[in-house]
């Protein structure tokens, strides 16, 4: 992809979050298996609610995500953002709810694997990778590609998406690591290694939780420099509790708290609002 | 035949499910062969036995029978306990021209030149039990529950014993078959349909339940309280060592069916088990040197092997087409008190038939028995078409 | 015994002019075919004496040698006269008299007629069920005369009932009529197939509705004990494969050790028992025999629990983690067990005996007898579980056994001893097994193939329940029995077998994490 | 195409955040240094190391050559003849072999360990034993048409199961669909349940035992617990004869080192990284746009496939098939030789299965009342001293200098 | 106090610490920084004897203890709250409260001092600690690891996952275990921590580690001055 062609985007997903998406989306037929955004959404979810035992993590939750938008997403501890993440990704089935992507996908009909491949992409709060695989066949097992069973029998890597790999092996710091075990990765390697698989998988919108848990500061910083270039082309929602990694890269900024919303802004907003200050931040 | 010896196989499991059974077999065998040897073994030279275990596994049977014959080169095997393993080592010892004897009571409908049979055809063992069951000292039993494992032997010989009663008048409704799965182990529904099928009339069980399975049985038996006297129950693979798992007081009365009962008396079988309770004392074979117990299937390998070192002699050779032509109408005075004899010309052997009931030591009272040996019918003429049958193998090995 | 007999003979003796036991009757009785025999017992009971009751006890007790024409009742050691009472020498030569069924089943009956009059209420209970089997008009009067004299009222419903009987052979029909009517009481199979029988040719309409209802009410009565029969053999069966899968709950479910040797160490179990019975006949005097299997209980538990710390030391510690290589190993073990045993007591089975107290069992609903093997069995598997269950989930060592097993190291971290604890767990859990195989061995073989025979059961329990979930353990063992129990009736042993374990196909599909699921996010962690 | 390419320089975000717990400031942004592009391993590269195919190669000769020449040419006296027996037993062990290879397959690979293999290896022996008892035409014991347990079952004609028994194409065809069928429509309700770990072996084994007790029956059909035996012909041909007998051998490690380069084939192919991945981490793959449940039916129904093949080579051989290759020890000693030769390394099976029933034919011989205690420690010293196999160890050895 | 002299671990074949020393003096806060993958966490592991080392000697309270398992070493009084939470999933929250005082006599109570840090425990004192969420299970871990009043405190990254209202209760808390203890003796406290700003602020003294072994160390007070958070950064 040339720089060319990330400008086109990026003025694509301006004339979306202009107009709600409806310049963009205007007269454009709905083509199955493609993700439908004349609404100017890639994904919205409506008085969802979940419950474990009689406890409700989620709590007719709302929430809108445009396309190319990287949201943060910020609350307590046991607030529901993973549960929320759980529930894109078709890991867990709300007790109510809508949860569409794009406007013509409903996620709640599909498989987690239906849903991966349809271009939603996750890294779990707690590092899961292939432990026994090796750094490269973990991101080759993540490239998008065609994911059947006879595709992967006959597959063999071409040359450009031998380049894209060795990109990202350079982009989280693992070049030369390609050939050990990930399960023999220190924590924050392992971290690395699944944003690497993220990229790898190209998806069209990122689920991230807590991506920049256990590293060093210049890593944070350098992550948030890899979202900022990800965002326009793609849809971010980024969970975390380091603020200074959210002030690096996010606009908009929502507060969850026992599973609804219970603020929004840019984060400066947040911030300063007393509700989130005494949940939340602290004093 | 390699030196001064003479190779036999011993093919007994020695572990696995069989081993049960059939450990004391191969212990029988070997105590035979000492014995022979001490008296000059056969032609002058000693016997020499090869003992494999087979492992309770089938085809293991097989292979092991076809390295007895071509790595060992042995003059005969002595072996095989269940049918299965008789019927996966007939093909080797037919295409190899080998000797099998084969010492256990079966379901008949089988005859090979090279095997001899020296345990029980169905007419030998099933057929007068349940003549007996029928006649008024065995409590003239009216409705008969065929109880049985699910497998070729009691499923052979419910069928023969089907035919049988059928041809005394008994109606369809007064039997009652039922199998249990191999190793099954509780026997509390079958005991109370049991129970309540006896209500109807004076009801003898007929039992083929199969070696492990038989104490669960028995002991639930004891404890339902259906006693002999009111329902008996008479087995053709119960004897003296499946007893030795059971508490037989509550089981006094109920019956076997054998050519042998370790408690005949006559002076062979005096010598057989005191020799047996020395041999295994001597030995150090576990359990029966503390409880020596010998039992039918141990007469039928003693006498198979001494028959098969008097054919030996006769033929003045271990070859076995010679053998063969000798072993017929070789008679042993068995330690049933009986002179067995092998038939002439269909392998298997002439013996008598005892019918026993349990006693409080788990030995056998002998209640009945035939005044002579009978002769054996492999092809039972209860069977559609056995009539037809050649009483003697094809002259040829069926290759 | 023998002391009630012949106070109950005194009672007869009061009724009738006795008439002592000659040697030539007793000879008559003791030798010759069948039928001589049997009429020789039926002169000498028509008049009998003390002597001809003690005799017959003899007979039955297959306590009567014959030599050169005499008959001697061993007694003991020494020889007694059947005759005399006086003692006789035995003569070496001296032969066993050997009753067949038949024989027995006359002796029984004489038996039970001279003990219709015995003081002793339980004897009497007896002696009337004894008769009540088949009805014979020939003993009527001795029934109708043991009524007059019966005051306890469970008995006299009994005699009446056998009275009832006998009579519904009566040419009187209003004699079949009552007889009938009071028929209706009886709950025993028996008397289903005398009305049976006796409606084909009643021509009285009367006292053919009155066999009808009474027919109906016993067949009721019948259906009820047979459906409280099936429950129970269910239950029984479930507390059988409970007791299998407890053991296995632990070191599989809680430890996660694949233990294929779990049946052998029920084996040990049972071969614990089976040398506990062998001390207790060796060594100790034969009154206390009947306690030898409490005694085994603590041994079997021991023996299997010491096997099991050996085991886990020697060889299972080093394979925390790699839980599939467990299986390997502990094949491995399994086969040498078994070998093992085979080596030591020999490869056929050893004989456990049934403890007096718990052979035979206790009649309920009239037809129903359940064993007391079983009732004990089942007390035994419920008191196994509660206490394992108190021990894993409200003692500290439970805690730590859970705690250590999920992640063994941060436990260690946090100061449990954990070598200590999964050496404690695993000879627990094989204990256990051992207290299984001590109640197998009461019910079933006790060879070296028993642990086989159940292992595959034990892991579908534990796997059906949910893995680590003791709840679940119970309610699988129990609802598998049951489960089993009923189709077996319906359909045999074998397509009984078969439909359930498709059923366990089928329920995994419904549940994959079995019964008992741990459900959410700490079911992945 | 939409990918992701991370530039080399990324660009400096504008002014860092000042609010509170703010981690990093007046940082410089950092400026990655462009990567020399590493040297990336392709897959598929050859199916085999040049010492893994001078191996095969020699394998390959062995079986085809080698073997039949000492077995037929040269003389029995002579020190070189291979007997009768030897030939019988490495058959038989090379047919546990492909059994082991596709468990290996299943277990080592993808982490599904099936309690019940034996079944599918029974049910390629079964339907060739159909044919091989149709062979035996009215030579039987009762002369009839009928083979003779249904003729003794007063069966007057082949039931529908029979239908094709005597067509040697169908029995081939059959040898590998009806395994593959079961194995298919079990699989995917099983994995489509998400039945995982334990509870997919545990009900493995319930099918099996199942299938044990169905085929004991007699009315199933299958000759109840004597199974089918006294096979005389195939394709015509006597069975019973040193030539046929070698002509099966070979057939059987042509198959076996066949179902080899596939099964190799196959896990170096990202396909079996696939699978490795969904042993580790099956919900990750999900989460990879991989649909695990196909991949997983996919190699279940290879494995079962292969095994009835081996089954269907194993049944001439032997000389009898019967419902004991159904209960589940036979199915867990499938297991026990992968894990003895070394789990996900092809290789270890196969040497797993000939150490193990090698072990076993010797022992049953020189030890018969002992041997079990050999095998068992056996399995115990492997388990403990080669944690990876007896593959794994030589391996191990291999890389330490 | 805390003392170890130059210890080398491998893992299979490679050297991840070499020679590493570090005294962790009593009542204090020390605080070990490093990139990822530098060995923060092996040390550590080996301080609990988790994994083994090479060569080298620990010694706690005059005593050595490199030769003890790390149920010994927890009883010597040793608190760890590892990386990545490592909750029992499967027990409940005051199970694994209760774990956490398995050195402790079967009596011993929880401090109901950790349910005042952390109120959300209390709340899910029955609920099974898989189920919590990333942050509630790490302040199980906190508080698992202080419920048995440890002398010595390790903590492996523990404000990772939790939110900063609560990471700033946990600075003062660690603060206050070092100079007064849960029960007033003083706690020595080794802190891995990636977040500079809170490592700062506790550190009485710091060490950096870079490829396995301490580059630099000293008083916290001069970390600013020496620059560390840009040796940690490079
Ligand atoms: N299976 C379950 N059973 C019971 N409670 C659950 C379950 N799953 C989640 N919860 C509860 O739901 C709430 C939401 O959890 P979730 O993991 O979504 O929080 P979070 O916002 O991601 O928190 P954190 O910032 O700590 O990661 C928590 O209180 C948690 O304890
Ligand atoms: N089990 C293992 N086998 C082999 N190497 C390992 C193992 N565990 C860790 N390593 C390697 O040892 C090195 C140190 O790992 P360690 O976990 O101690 O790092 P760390 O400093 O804690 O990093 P982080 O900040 O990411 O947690 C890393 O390079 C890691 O890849
Ligand atoms: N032949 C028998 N008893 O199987
Ligand atoms: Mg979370
Ligand atoms: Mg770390």
């Amino acid at each position: 992809m040339t720089p060319l062609l990330m400008e086109l985007g990026a003025e694509r997903v301006a004339s979306h979050t202009e107009s709600g998406g409806r310049a963009a989306g205007w007269g454009r037929p709905a083509i199955a298996g493609e993700v439908d955004l004349t609404h100017g959404r890639i994904l919205y979810l409506e008085d969802v609610s979940v419950s474990f035992d009689g406890f409700k993590a989620i709590n007719k939750l709302s929430l809108d995500i445009a396309p190319g938008e990287l949201r943060c997403i910020i609350g307590p501890n046991g607030a529901g953002k993973t549960t929320m993440m759980d529930i894109i990704t078709g890991k867990t089935r709300p007790d109510a709810g809508t949860v569409y992507f794009g406007s013509t996908i409903d996620l709640l009909r599909h498989t987690e694997a239906e849903i991966a491949q349809m271009g939603i992409g996750r890294k779990f709060q707690k590092p899961t990778v292939f432990e026994q695989l090796t750094v490269f066949e973990n991101l080759e097992l993540a490239l998008k590609t065609d994911k059947g069973v006879k595709a992967s029998m006959f597959f063999r890597l071409r040359s450009e998406q031998g380049d894209r790999l060795a990109h990202v092996l350079h982009t989280i710091h693992l070049a030369g690591s390609e050939h050990r075990l990930a399960g023999n990765l220190s924590h924050g390697q392992k971290q690395w290694l699944e944003i690497g698989m993220l990229l790898m998988q190209d998806p069209k919108l990122l689920l991230l939780d807590e991506p920049v848990a256990g590293m060093t500061d210049e890593e944070t910083v350098r992550t948030a420099e890899l979202f900022l270039t990800l965002k326009g082309q793609h849809s971010l929602v980024v969970v975390e509790h380091d603020m200074s990694f959210i002030r690096r890269i996010c606009e908009v900024v929502t507060v969850l708290c026992d599973g609804s919303v219970l603020a929004q802004g840019t984060l400066d907003e947040v911030q300063s609002d007393e509700r989130v200050i005494e949940v939340y931040l602290g004093r | 035949q390699s030196g001064n010896t003479i190779k036999v196989g011993i093919l007994h499991s020695l572990s696995g499910t069989m081993a049960i059974s059939e450990t004391v077999l191969k212990d029988t065998a070997l105590m035979a062969i000492e014995e022979i040897n001490a008296k000059g073994g056969v032609l002058g030279r000693k016997l020499e036995p090869v003992v494999v275990d087979p492992a309770s596994n089938w085809p293991l049977f097989a292979e092991k029978t076809r390295q007895l014959m071509t790595q060992d080169k042995v003059a005969a095997i002595f072996g095989c306990w269940t049918s299965v393993s008789r019927k996966s080592v007939l093909p080797v010892v037919e295409e190899l021209n080998g000797l099998l004897f084969y010492p256990v009571q079966y379901e008949g409908e089988e005859l090979s030149k090279n095997v001899f049979y020296t345990g029980a055809a169905p007419n030998q063992q099933a057929i007068p039990a349940v003549e007996y069951l029928m006649s008024k000292d065995g409590g003239g039993a009216k409705r008969f529950v065929l109880l049985g494992t699910d497998y070729v032997y009691p499923r052979t010989t419910n069928k023969i014993l089907r035919a049988f009663l059928k041809s005394k008048g008994v109606k369809d409704s007064d039997i009652d078959e039922k199998y249990t799965p191999f190793g099954h182990s509780d026997y509390q529904t079958i005991v109370a349909d049991i129970k309540k099928f006896s209500a109807g009339g004076k009801t003898a069980v007929i039992s083929t339940i199969n070696g492990d399975s038989n104490v669960p049985f028995y002991k639930e038996l004891g404890n339902a309280g259906l006693k002999a006297k009111d329902v008996p129950v008479v087995a053709f693979s119960v004897g003296e060592e499946e007893l030795r798992g059971v508490d037989t007081k509550p089981l006094v009365g109920h019956l076997a069916a054998w050519n042998y009962f370790m408690s005949v008396k006559n002076p062979a079988n005096d010598e057989f088990t005191k020799k047996w309770a020395a041999y295994a004392k001597a030995k150090n074979i576990a359990g029966h040197k503390d409880k020596p117990l010998t039992n039918d299937p141990m007469e039928a390998t003693y006498i198979g092997i001494y028959m098969w070192k008097q054919a030996v002699e006769k033929a003045k050779s271990t070859d076995v087409d010679k053998v063969i032509a000798a072993m017929g109408g070789q008679t042993f005075k068995a330690p049933s008190g009986f002179t067995a004899k092998m038939d002439e010309k269909n392998h298997h052997l002439h013996k008598p038939v005892f019918i026993g009931e349990v006693r409080a030591d788990g030995q056998f009272n002998v209640v009945w028995k035939t005044p002579g040996p009978v002769k054996a019918k492999p092809w039972s003429p209860y069977i559609e078409g056995n009539d037809k049958k050649k009483d003697e193998p094809d002259g040829k090995s069926k290759v | 015994m023998i002391k009630n007999l012949l106070s109950a003979l005194f009672c007869v003796l009061l009724a009738a002019s006795a008439h002592a036991l000659t040697a030539d009757e007793a000879l008559g009785i003791a030798t010759g075919d069948t039928d001589a025999r049997i009429e020789a017992v039926g002169k000498a009971v028509a008049q009998p004496d003390a002597k001809t009751a003690e005799f017959l006890q003899a007979l039955a007790e297959d306590r009567v040698k014959t030599a050169g024409g005499k008959v001697f009742v061993v007694q003991g050691e020494k020889a007694i006269d059947p005759v005399t009472g006086a003692a006789a020498s035995l003569p070496s030569d001296a032969e066993d008299v050997i009753s067949n069924n038949r024989m027995r089943g006359e002796i029984d009956t004489a038996l039970a007629a001279i003990r219709l009059f015995s003081p002793d209420a339980s004897q009497r209970a007896q002696a009337v069920r004894a008769l009540a089997g088949e009805p014979d008009e020939a003993r009527l009067p001795m029934i109708e005369k043991a009524l007059q004299a019966e005051t306890d009222g469970a008995i006299r419903q009994q005699l009446e009932l056998a009275r009832a009987a006998i009579l519904l052979a009566s040419e009187d029909p209003a004699k079949r009529l009552a007889a009938a009517r009071a028929l209706a009481d009886s709950r025993s199979p028996a008397t289903r197939t005398l009305l049976v029988e006796k409606l084909a040719s009643e021509p009285d309409r009367a006292v053919q509705a009155a066999m009808r209802a009474a027919l109906r009410s016993v067949e009721s009565s019948l259906a009820w004990a047979e459906r409280a029969g099936q429950v129970f053999s269910g239950i029984s069966l479930g507390s059988i494969l409970l007791l299998v899968a407890l053991g296995l709950a632990i070191t599989y479910g809680l430890m996660g050790v694949i233990n294929m040797a779990h049946g052998e160490l029920m084996m040990i179990g049972a071969y614990a028992t089976y040398v506990v019975q062998g001390l207790f006949q060796r060594y100790l005097p034969a009154e206390v025999f009947g306690w030898y299997l409490v005694a085994a209980v603590p041994v079997a538990f021991g023996a299997s629990a010491l096997m099991g710390a050996i085991l886990e030391r020697g060889v299972i510690r080093y394979l925390y983690g790699r839980p599939l290589e467990t299986l390997l190993a502990t094949w491995g073990i399994s086969l040498m067990l078994m070998q093992l045993v085979r080596s030591v007591f020999g490869a056929q089975n050893v004989g456990v005996e049934n403890p007096s107290w718990m052979s035979g069992g206790v009649v309920v609903l009239g037809s129903l007898q359940l064993p007391w093997n079983r009732i004990v069995i089942i007390g035994f598997a419920a008191a196994v579980l509660a206490g394992m269950a108190f021990l894993i989930a409200r003692t500290r060592l439970g805690l730590f056994v859970r705690g250590v097993t999920q992640n063994r190291s941060i436990a260690s971290c946090m100061g449990v001893n954990t070598a200590r604890t999964d050496t404690l767990a695993f000879a627990l859990g094989s204990g256990i097994a051992g207290l299984a195989g001590c109640a197998l061995s009461q019910v079933g073989n006790v060879g070296p193939d028993l642990g086989q025979a159940y292992i595959v059961d034990a892991f579908m329990v534990v796997v059906l329940g949910g893995v680590g979930q003791l709840a679940g353990t119970v309610y699988a063992a129990l609802g598998l029995g049951i489960l089993n129990k009923f189709l077996e009736g319906w359909a045999g042993a074998v397509l009984a077998k078969i439909a359930v374990l498709v059923f366990i196909v089928v329920f995994i599909q419904k549940r994959p994490q079995g019964l008992f699921a741990v459900k959410g996010r700490s079911a992945e962690a | 195409m939409n990918a992701i390419v991370v530039n080399d320089n990324i660009p400096s975000p504008s002014g860092g955040g000042q609010g509170g717990g703010s981690r990093v400031e007046g940082q410089p942004a950092v400026v990655a240094r462009a990567a020399p592009t590493p040297t990336l391993p392709q897959g598929g590269r050859g199916l085999l190391s040049r010492t893994g195919w001078a191996g095969f190669l020699i394998a390959l000769a062995l079986v085809c050559g080698v073997a039949p020449l000492l077995n037929l040419v040269v003389p029995e006296g002579s020190a070189f003849h291979l007997s009768d027996y030897a030939v019988s037993l490495v058959g038989k062990i090379m047919c546990y072999a492909i059994c082991a290879l596709a468990m290996d397959l299943i277990w080592g690979y993808t982490g599904i360990l099936s309690l019940g293999h034996g079944l599918f290896f029974a049910l390629g022996g079964y339907v060739m034993g159909m044919y091989l008892m149709r062979q035996i035409g009215r030579d039987g014991n009762y002369q009839s048409e009928l083979p003779d347990f249904m003729v003794f079952l007063d069966w007057k004609e082949l039931p529908w199961h029979w239908a094709l028994s005597d067509s040697f194409i169908a029995t081939l065809v059959l040898v590998v669909a009806v395994p593959g069928l079961l194995a298919f429509v079990f699989g995917f309700f099983a994995f489509r349940s998400r039945i995982k770990g334990v509870y997919f072996s545990i009900i493995t084994q319930a099918l099996t035992f199942a299938a044990m007790l169905l085929f004991f029956r007699n009315e199933t059909g299958f000759g109840g617990n004597n199974g089918f035996t006294d096979f005389k012909r195939i394709l015509g041909v006597t069975i019973a004869t040193p030539q046929t007998r070698m002509v099966l051998f070979v057939l059987t490690g042509v198959v076996l080192l066949a179902f080899f380069l596939f099964s190799r084939w196959l896990v170096t192919a990202k396909f079996g990284r696939v699978l490795q991945a969904v042993r580790d981490a099956e919900s990750r793959v999900m989460f990879c746009g991989y649909n695990p449940v196909r991949y997983k039916l996919t190699i279940w129904v290879i494995s079962a496939m292969m095994c009835g093949v081996a089954g269907a080579l194993y049944v001439p051989q032997v000389g009898i098939i019967n419902p004991g290759e159904m209960s589940p020890a036979n199915s867990i000693e499938i297991a026990v030789w992968t894990a003895v030769g070394g789990r996900a390394t092809l290789v270890g099976p196969i040497v797993g299965a000939f150490l193990v029933n090698g072990a076993k034919s010797w022992l049953t011989v020189t030890a018969p009342e002992f041997w079990l205690y050999f095998l068992g420690a056996l399995f115990i010293a492997v388990t403990l001293f080669m944690p990876q196999g007896i593959v794994g160890l030589l391996r191990r050895r291999k890389d330490a200098p | 106090m805390l003392t170890v002299k130059t210890i080398d671990q491998y893992y299979g074949g490679s050297h991840i610490l070499r020679g590493v020393s570090l005294d962790v003096p009593q009542g204090q806060v020390t605080v070990l920084l490093g990139r990822n993958g530098v060995g923060k966490t092996t040390l550590l592991k080996t301080l609990m004897g988790l994994v083994p080392i090479k060569s080298g000697s620990i010694a706690w309270q005059d005593r050595e203890i490199q030769r003890l398992t790390p149920y010994q070493r927890a009883r010597a009084g040793i608190g760890y709250v590892p990386q990545g939470r490592e909750i029992f999933a499967r027990l409940t929250v005051a199970e694994n409260l209760r774990m956490g005082l398995a050195s402790q006599p079967a009596s011993t109570p929880v401090p109901p001092q950790l349910f005042e840090l952390f109120p959300v425990l209390k709340q899910m004192l029955h609920r099974r600690g898989g189920d919590l969420s990333g942050g509630q299970q790490q302040q199980l871990a906190i508080a698992r690891a202080l419920a048995a009043k440890p002398r010595l405190l390790i903590l492996d990254e523990p404000t990772e996952g939790i939110q900063p209202s609560i990471i700033k209760d946990i600075g003062r808390v660690i603060r206050t275990l070092a100079s007064e203890g849960l029960d007033g003796q003083r706690m020595s406290v080794l802190l891995v921590e990636q977040y500079y700003d809170f490592a700062e602020e506790l550190a009485d003294q710091y060490l950096v580690m870079e490829r396995g072994e301490v580059i630099a160390r000293g008083p916290g007070t001069e970390m600013q001055a020496k620059g560390i958070r840009q040796l940690v950064a490079i």
